[in-house]
């Protein structure tokens, strides 16, 4: 992985920037949950905000993602704006999608987060539509297709893939390798070693790197994201990495065998990058804490606000079902 | 507007180019549907993509998830698709990109997303294609909230409401008569709005719902009886949802009687709504029991005398009809 | 037989327990439903894998085409299959394995192959799941010849269906309703066949028809109402294809009046076609108009207000009750 | 190739006797529509006649088989008897299906003939459980699903592929690659140039061969069925081959370039085969004319018992819907 392109130090800190943003909210999000504020079924990214963030600071807002269930840290990344965010979770008719589509649907086009789905492997063939639109555009936009391991045995990825490299579309394919579907280990769900290997059934280029490695995830994803702007088409990255709060929030985690799991606790992405940002002298610690508030603010701006915000009238049953407001 | 003689498929076709050419950002996307491949199997798109790009008219590997998925991602990008599912029990395999995205990406969303995509897709017994490739699935669609379902029964329906389908801003599935495709009628080229069923012909005993190919042998039915003095209106839903309760009501309301015929299985079909909803209405106004004919309770049969067998007949809906004016 | 306490997520675990017991044949396949992982999201196999060896309780990888199919392939090759589909609106993604297949085979095959397997799923609104988590999509399914269609409204009837759904020689459809997987009830451990309503509390001016999560509403309003001299009674399908309609006519004979209440989306629903069935058979012997209640007409929303207002309430109910008998 | 098992000289002329039978029965079927006696959706498999031929001369009677509505090949290969399936052809009550299924459904569970689909990849995941109720048997047998190239684009295929190697389970996957899925050819709707390719993907052996040569048919089908038997899991066979009479009767295949078609007709596989049997000496060209006397004669026996049997009565719809007939 050493002729990966690797990101210069004011990439590595906004890298850093969005990779505080997920952890924190996420933190605030399980806090607003256990507290009884928010009663949601929430699926926690924690220990994996590394993917998205070491991939999105080489997007731009025209770029699509297409995300899932776990799927806030890929949309924060991507620049989904906190008040809108909160508000949705909180059922709110300020929400982004006016409490209507709740954790699992949480859409805000302006930041190119177009779909985010609750069925598995259904962010792929979407995703696939969007890179053909930007293909149609020819303007160099990308789309991207977030899913994880289990979604890799699903129809839905094999038809995708061989669509988008048929097409030779800009879709970028990251798997999101956590080790886990639900309860069920990637051994026990998947019949080969590396996913990444799938990608040459396709003709197309795949590569596994360790996503909660700043420098490799950042190097794959510039790569492929290049190669995709390029017309030169799609990649399937497959990005290994580990999810710390269970499925979903609620999940004991008890098939997890203890010593896997303190293992990747003691290997937590977060506070390694942050350690290393400060230890490579791209930021004091200063610098560091000063960003983790600014960033805790905005977050309680935003909670504060979404439950300040008014819950939909019923009448919103009638809205947003067609064009046309139902009689 | 002139009045010439087409078939459904060159009206389809038709319908197709017209809108092609009237908006650029309109795409077609299917199996087979480019002139390589001669525009599919009945050719209901052929020449367009000659005409238009194989950029814009795009033949698809056999992959109906990444179809629909395609469809729905470039109309979150700004485009307009059509989209055909080759055969209306394929859509069985696109099922999750139907009804739980591309139905509910504009509520789920708050408004924020719209998927304006027609599938097309064909259907029908009569042919011996047997049980995978000729049910009538329009149900499905009916109840699930966000997704239009059209049904021509002719060549100038077909053509106006598929122009009405790709206008609609609303994902719409457009089910197509594969048995009649070839049949010749007079043609009128009219963009149709969704939503407003047609009082194909005027009558004051009994009122015929249907749509699709159960129209054809209720006019003849009506014609037929006329004769008799049995004075019979019937309608064509043509948008089977949201259906045009008000046209339905009315008629029925005037006439006191009503049958409802379609292709599709009787029970849980579309005609238990109608007939729901009619019997909700107009209580104490019928002066017979609402009635429903509908296909057999199986799976579409292969065998000739069988398969026709499964279809409501010109007899049924006769001996129907008497029975509802005895 | 004898009587204790059960929730449901319990009841259904020993039907398949007693089941795997009883028949050296059956296999259990479906994601997660071994010990390894915890048996299931809601455990509702656990302790399975562990009792019959994971050859006969199989975990799967999220893959709901080749779960189906692999269960109908098992069938066909000797064997007794209950295959998990997690949750309701996933069976869009197995839907051609499904309809296309299991429910097809039999008929397709002239009776030489059938398919006896049961497809256990669940759904429901009330815990924010929003929309592709919570529908109840039965009536996709019951507008399917070949396939059955079972939804228990209670413990004791789920052990008992799913026991009957086991037993039955064709393919099953068998819908858990997950928020109330944990409310527990008296429990009896007796197996019952399909096809059979309940009438489950007996009563003179009104009949609601119900089944599933919308039977414990109808009883408390039904319980409620009688203390004004309004007696209802009510009657829980159980089965939904093919559904009972000698015990429905003649409960509805005797009252008059009826109403049908689902959980899901109103429109072309399961209530349709009853209603239909009704008026039709029972026609000049209504004393008031066949009425439903089901979902909005909508997908199931996120936020508490609005999904608590999607699903029918008691209120709505009653009111509708009462405008019945007025 | 070299290294594959060889065909014996019996075995040699028992699939030179199965692909007569085969390309003797569609000619038959071919001229009774021609003349109008038979209306039927039918897709000829002439010209993959080697195919089955070559594979079912390792299968038993205990092996199960679905193939799909191209598949009347498959079917004779494996010991569909004649008599039934002409008269399920021709609609008749005395049809395998009683007229039920027809053409694209045609079933015969004693000769392992389970299922006959019209959708398009639906072989694959049931072939995977007859593979699975197979191994539960621990009797050897093993599961065969044939499929076409265009089929390998489909989301069944990759959840079957995937389930059945994960559980090493003994399916045989035969991709009968005859270049053409209805009007598109390979090339724009695959995007990896040999199908056997994606059977890395799933840990799985892969092999692509001459479908339309006998030794190479038999011998990589021998080896996966084998290790099939022995436990030792799937194996996907890529089997090249063309088909001589379009995507089904009726189709003038325009879209295949004139030169393309021509060559493959020059290389049709059934003369040669004969021809080989005859040069190799293993049977006389008498002998080889008297096995196809025979054959023939057996085809318009059925021919005749077909058309001259019952059609079903109407009653019929209601039987076999469920276990018990409607009312
Ligand atoms: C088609 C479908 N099947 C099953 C489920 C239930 N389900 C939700 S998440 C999940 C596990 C997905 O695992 P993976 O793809 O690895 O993503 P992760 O949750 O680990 O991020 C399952 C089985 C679903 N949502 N959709
Ligand atoms: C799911 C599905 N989509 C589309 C079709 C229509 N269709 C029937 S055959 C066929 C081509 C299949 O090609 P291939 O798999 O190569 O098999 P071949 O016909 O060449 O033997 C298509 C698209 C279908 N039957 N099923
Ligand atoms: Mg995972
Ligand atoms: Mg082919």
């Amino acid at each position: 992985m050493s002729n990966l392109p690797k990101p210069d130090a004011a990439t590595l800190l906004e890298i850093y920037r969005k990779a505080s943003l997920i952890r924190h909210n996420d933190l605030r999000v399980v806090r607003a949950m256990k507290a009884g504020l928010l009663m949601t079924p929430y699926y926690s990214p924690q220990g994996q905000e590394i993917i998205p963030a070491a991939l999105s600071v080489s997007l731009n807002d025209n770029d699509k993602l297409c995300t899932i269930y776990r799927g806030t840290h890929d949309m924060l990344a991507k620049g989904f704006p906190l008040g809108p965010l909160w508000a949705e979770l909180a059922g709110r008719i300020t929400g982004s999608c006016k409490g209507k589509g709740g954790t699992m649907h949480l859409t805000h086009p302006e930041s190119g987060c177009m779909v985010t789905t609750g069925v598995v492997g259904s962010s792929m063939p979407i995703a696939t539509g969007l890179g053909w639109a930007a293909k149609l555009d020819g303007k160099g936009g990308v789309a991207v297709a977030n899913f994880g391991d289990g979604a890799a045995n699903i129809g839905a990825f094999h038809e995708s893939l061989n669509l988008a490299a048929l097409w030779k579309l800009p879709v970028i394919f990251v798997c999101q390798n956590n080790l886990y579907a639900e309860h069920t280990t990637y051994a026990n769900s998947t019949a080969v070693d590396r996913l990444s290997k799938r990608a040459a059934g396709y003709g197309m280029d795949g590569v596994t790197v360790n996503g909660n490695d700043a420098d490799e995830m950042y190097g794959a994803a510039k790569i492929a994201i290049d190669r995709a702007r390029a017309g030169e088409g799609p990649t399937l990255i497959e990005a290994l990495t580990f999810r710390f709060n269970g499925h979903l929030i609620g999940d004991a985690a008890g098939y997890i065998p203890k010593e896997e799991f303190a293992q990747a606790k003691a290997n937590d992405p977060f506070p390694m990058l942050r350690a290393r940002v400060i230890a490579d002298g791209i930021a004091t610690e200063a610098e560091i804490d000063a960003i983790d508030a600014d960033i805790k603010a905005q977050i309680e701006a935003a909670v504060d606000a979404a439950f300040k915000a008014d819950l939909p009238d019923p009448v919103e049953l009638k809205r947003d079902v067609f064009a046309h407001e139902l009689a | 507007m002139t009045t010439e003689t087409m078939n459904t498929i060159q009206a389809v076709n038709l319908a197709m180019h017209d809108a092609l050419a009237a908006d650029p950002k309109l795409l077609i996307l299917g199996e087979d549907v480019g002139d390589l491949e001669e525009g599919g199997v009945a050719g209901a798109t052929k020449g367009l993509s000659t005409a238009f790009g194989d950029h814009r008219v795009k033949s698809t590997p056999i992959s109906e998830q990444a179809i629909i998925g395609a469809a729905i991602g470039a109309s979150l990008g700004g485009y307009r698709v059509v989209a055909e599912i080759m055969l209306m029990n394929f859509t069985a395999v696109a099922m999750d990109m139907i009804v739980n995205h591309a139905a509910k990406l504009r509520f789920m969303s708050g408004g924020q997303t719209n998927v304006p995509i027609v599938i097309r897709t064909m259907t029908g017994a009569g042919m011996s294609n047997g049980g995978q490739h000729s049910d009538y699935l329009e149900a499905w669609f009916a109840h699930t909230p966000g997704i239009k379902v059209v049904a021509p029964s002719n060549p100038s329906d077909a053509y106006g409401l598929l122009r009405g389908a790709i206008e609609d801003p609303d994902p719409v599935l457009f089910i197509e008569n594969l048995p009649t495709y070839w049949n010749p009628a007079p043609f009128t080229r009219e963009v149709l709005p969704l939503g407003k069923a047609n009082v194909v012909r005027e009558g004051s005993d009994v009122t015929i719902i249907s749509y699709a190919t159960m129209v054809a042998p209720s006019l003849a039915v009506a014609e037929q009886l006329a004769g008799e003095g049995i004075s019979i209106e019937v309608v064509d839903l043509r948008t089977i949802a949201p259906w045009d309760r008000e046209t339905v009501r009315a008629s029925v309301e005037k006439t006191g009687r009503a049958l409802i015929v379609h292709e599709a299985v009787k029970e849980f079909g579309v005609g238990a709504e109608v007939a729901a909803d009619l019997n909700e209405h107009l209580f104490g106004k019928l002066k017979a029991p609402v009635r429903r004919l509908g296909g057999a309770f199986c799976p579409v049969p292969y065998s000739k005398p069988l398969e026709t067998a499964f279809v409501p007949s010109s007899d049924e809906i006769e001996r129907t009809i008497r029975g509802l004016v005895a």
